[in-house]
């Protein structure tokens, strides 16, 4: 019996959320979003990143959550936490002093180089769509050791320019990138519904690394903004074990929430 | 010793917070105080500046009422929903009159209450390298580090609401303030602000608080009044007593599309209301006993008699 | 999914403090945490810059006992009682040999930690106008706000020590660290500090700390070492465990005054003993007894289960 | 029966003691060091400032401690006070907000202007005798509404010329005072065991305002290293009465360990 669940099937969130999880291989201190990202976290803890302390921008650290929360303010975050800190301190003393491994971001706009826009949809003083702004993610993008990204993909959100760089990204510059002195590496790792992404160490530009089951590479081309650098060694994106799948379903969203 | 600070919502409101002021209610999902915002909408304030991390649907409601003439925040949205519909049609499209916009991150927002509540004039962090925010914002400052590494920062000012309003679980007559779960910006936000009120869940004796002053988050030295006010939070939740109403986060989404469902919202559940306790009992007993938690009690710790 | 982290005193000392490091040992009069410095002496550290708000008994000790070239600090006494002999003897009159100092104001101290904590490049602070405090130091630096206001300010650079070595009433196995009582700047210390020991007076379970997380100062995240070590703070005091022996730093002027009576109490109190536990014994149970405190209960909250 | 103790005695620390509290009418915030100032305010709290809150800077707000303390980090201190904070916090947002109404400072040296040195006898560099340094006096020196001063004068310590000024008072010219925007006003008092002072509001001067009974203007002058100015209306330092006496040997401090 193979240990995949191609047979089974799996929807395009649930192959996200492995191949997401499967990066957190060692990870220590993760900064978590709401949604799909506290899933993989989750999941990643029980396959992969045994120690991964689950860290929250509203000021937990080691949280335990007894059930999915549904905001990164959810009560159930604090009860049962390792810590629970001010706003201040858990930006200054985790973030900015880089005690974070790992964090995960999303926007609607991002370009070849990882930047994200999380503003606008349009001019600043005029805008067709007005976004939520940046909150942590400007600060987030620049301190966490590893930016990994999980977004849906189309030719309106992988743009070839973004309206408004809400947080910055590699410079395509690596020369440039390197002498910042962050303590973040920029992004690493894109994740989308139709394959996974990589980051070229010497030009910064996203590389197309693996195609999900079933998606054609004419497919990716069409729902993006630009002509994607491919991996010379592309591969397929491996699907969710039954394991995987096992614990999504039954364990981490049963009521299907952000998985189906 | 002490002396009373507590006050009903609707004086606390009439005496503190005035046209044109700016006015921080903080709480980071945990503890938002709808229920002051309710009645800063009751008492038609006009020409607030609201100032906030994350405008939620609090600030939808307010924004929506016209209370509002420019926000201050780091992220606005319906969190873990959407958007804030009133806020986008305003900010979108001057419907039905222009808001001014201030933004942040979060962490400069953060280090605006703190350069507020320490005194300083500006306060860096080391954030907006590279970003546009700067661009569209220019009290986002770049500075040198005056020591060898010449490290670049940027610096915020202190942000000083008139008044801030925190909500918290529990204080005491004279407004010593007790919070635990999220902390988010309450204490920066009150020792910031030229104006204070706590509303808690409730109104504690000060030996409550004395016995384990750790626990302290705002002093009384801060604090103008103290308004008890169980449930002030809904749909927002207070740790330890009731639980994010989620539900109404998301019901909010169809409300506020639409301006005059919005309006009718707000008729209801505000205007023909006379003060939070009839929003309690509108609601009813049993959305409230669907919102308690089960008991996860702290333990206690020994400070020691030294006498 | 956790990891033990528990550590003798002695293999702690030899594994994270080596010679020429800065090291700081925390504690606002409590929670000093002699037993470390004790150690320090025993295992013949030597040239290290020793960093603390307040060099009290415990510097005047390792500085006696030659551990020392440099000491950062912003006042030292033997509070309430007088002066600190061995530091004085050294910096009056190079007996034995020179001390180098570097200080600032407590704020300026406080302000440094917190830079280092929060990995800026300098802090700010209004402090320091009109003191000759930054003619003898030329590590503080005037800066101006870049605001309308042109506000002066001081800037201290981040304080980092090699070794931040903190005492707390409890830790986990894994360092999640917790306080009551007086804070000083236990928490800054720790964050800006390369490697981090915690002394505890007692290694609780994972639960007892998750019980009540507000109530957590230190996370795991930072530390490298837990040591349990009842006592290791005498003759400083663990809020709730036992009383400061103001008896012994009255004491201590005597012995400090004279160079030999000194050498022989190094002697008699830490070469000749072989760990904190035979001090605790030499002491005896009546000295432990009588600084026992009565009872102070700190009282529970309820963080709600919501499962 | 009179109310003052004239004819039962006193000790030159009561007279200290009972002028200090006498200055903190009304006040509200007072920090309190330890020693003196810390009788002096339970003595206040009693008599004249039944609102005064006991501030310490080892981070407590709200103090009632049970015994006498014998540091200001004594553990009386914190167990029933009304907050435990960090010292940061207890400096940024209590003392450099401006929330402090009144703090007491001394030192080894005092000039005519309320300028204080606890740092050092001789130079700096080759001292003869090394003090304790500012712990926070310089920051509550510019911060505190209002300073009092308590210490015993002698022409050692009440000096022409600071060695080393560690605590700004006034500068002497009242105009710069003004325009430095301190939330502070520098020493408003100076109470000794020979007389009490105030400051000159023009020149910023200090000013000798009353004698303590029994104690002659020509003693006073011999214990100063410069000449006094002395107010138009010189009067006599009202004794402790009574009651005042009362508290301070039965209630604050029966053992005498700051009094006798």
């Amino acid at each position: 019996m193979s240990d995949d669940a191609r047979e089974v099937g799996f929807s395009a969130s649930e192959i996200m959320i492995a191949a997401s999880a499967r990066q957190l291989v060692g990870a220590h201190n993760c900064f978590v979003g709401v949604g799909l990202p506290n899933i993989v976290c989750n999941l990643a803890q029980r396959i992969v990143a045994p120690k991964l302390q689950l860290v929250y921008e509203s000021g937990v650290y080691g949280a335990r959550p007894e059930r999915l929360p549904l905001s990164i303010g959810d009560p159930t975050l604090a009860t049962g936490s390792t810590a629970v800190t001010s706003m201040f301190e858990l930006f200054a003393f985790y973030l900015q002093a880089g005690l974070i491994d790992v964090a995960f971001l999303g926007g609607a706009q991002i370009d070849r180089y990882g930047n994200l826009n999380t503003t606008v949809i349009g001019d600043y003083d005029a805008p067709k769509v007005r976004l939520p702004g940046s909150g942590g993610a400007c600060e987030i993008a620049i301190h966490a050791r590893r930016i990994l990204v999980i977004m849906r993909q189309g030719r309106r959100s992988f743009v070839d320019r973004l309206d408004f760089r809400t947080s910055p990204g590699h410079s395509g510059d690596p020369a440039h990138d390197r002498a910042r002195g962050w303590s973040g590496s920029g992004p690493t790792s894109v994740v989308t519904n139709l394959a996974t992404y990589g980051f070229d160490e010497t030009t910064g530009e996203m590389t197309l690394l693996t195609l999900h089951p079933g998606v054609p590479l004419e497919q990716v081309r069409e729902q993006m903004g630009w002509e994607p650098k491919v991996a010379d060694d592309l591969g397929e994106t491996p699907p969710p074990t039954t394991e995987e799948l096992r614990l999504i379903r039954e364990e981490l969203d049963p009521a299907g929430v952000y998985t189906k | 010793m002490s002396e009373s600070k507590v006050a009903s919502m609707r004086d606390a409101v009439a005496e503190l917070v005035h046209d044109g002021d700016t006015v921080a209610i903080e709480g980071f999902t945990h503890l938002i105080c709808f229920a002051a915002g309710h009645e800063i909408i009751r008492q038609g304030r006009r020409d607030l500046t609201l100032a906030r991390m994350t405008p939620d649907v609090i600030y939808d409601q307010m924004i929506g009422a016209g209370v509002a003439s420019k926000l201050i925040f780091s992220w606005m949205g319906n969190p873990g929903v959407g958007s804030l519909h009133a806020v986008r049609r305003r900010v979108e499209h001057d419907d039905p009159e222009p808001l001014e916009l201030e933004e942040y991150s979060h962490f400069g927002m953060v280090c605006r209450y703190m350069a507020g509540a320490a005194n300083l004039p500006f306060f860096p962090l080391r954030s907006y390298y590279e970003s546009d925010i700067p661009e569209v914002n220019p009290k986002i400052v770049p500075m040198t580090s005056p020591y060898e590494d010449g490290t670049g920062v940027y610096v915020v000012p202190p942000l000083r609401p008139d008044v801030s309003i925190v909500h918290a679980q529990r204080a005491d007559a004279e407004g010593n303030t007790q919070i635990w779960g999220l902390l988010g910006c309450q204490k920066e936000a009150a020792f910031a602000a030229e104006r204070v009120i706590v509303v808690v869940e409730e109104v504690v004796e000060e030996s409550t608080i004395r016995r384990d002053p750790n626990r302290t988050v705002i002093p009384a030295a801060v604090v103008d009044a103290v308004v008890q006010e169980p449930f002030a939070c809904h749909p927002s939740f207070a740790q330890g007593y009731y639980d994010r109403d989620n539900r109404f986060y998301i019901d909010w989404d169809a409300i506020a599309r639409d301006p005059d469902t919005l309006q009718a919202w707000l008729r209801e559940w505000v205007f023909d209301l006379s003060s939070h306790g009839d929003y309690v009992e509108k609601w009813g007993d049993a959305h409230w006993d669907a919102l308690r938690p089960g008991p996860a009690p702290s333990g206690e710790v020994d400070y020691g008699r030294y006498a």
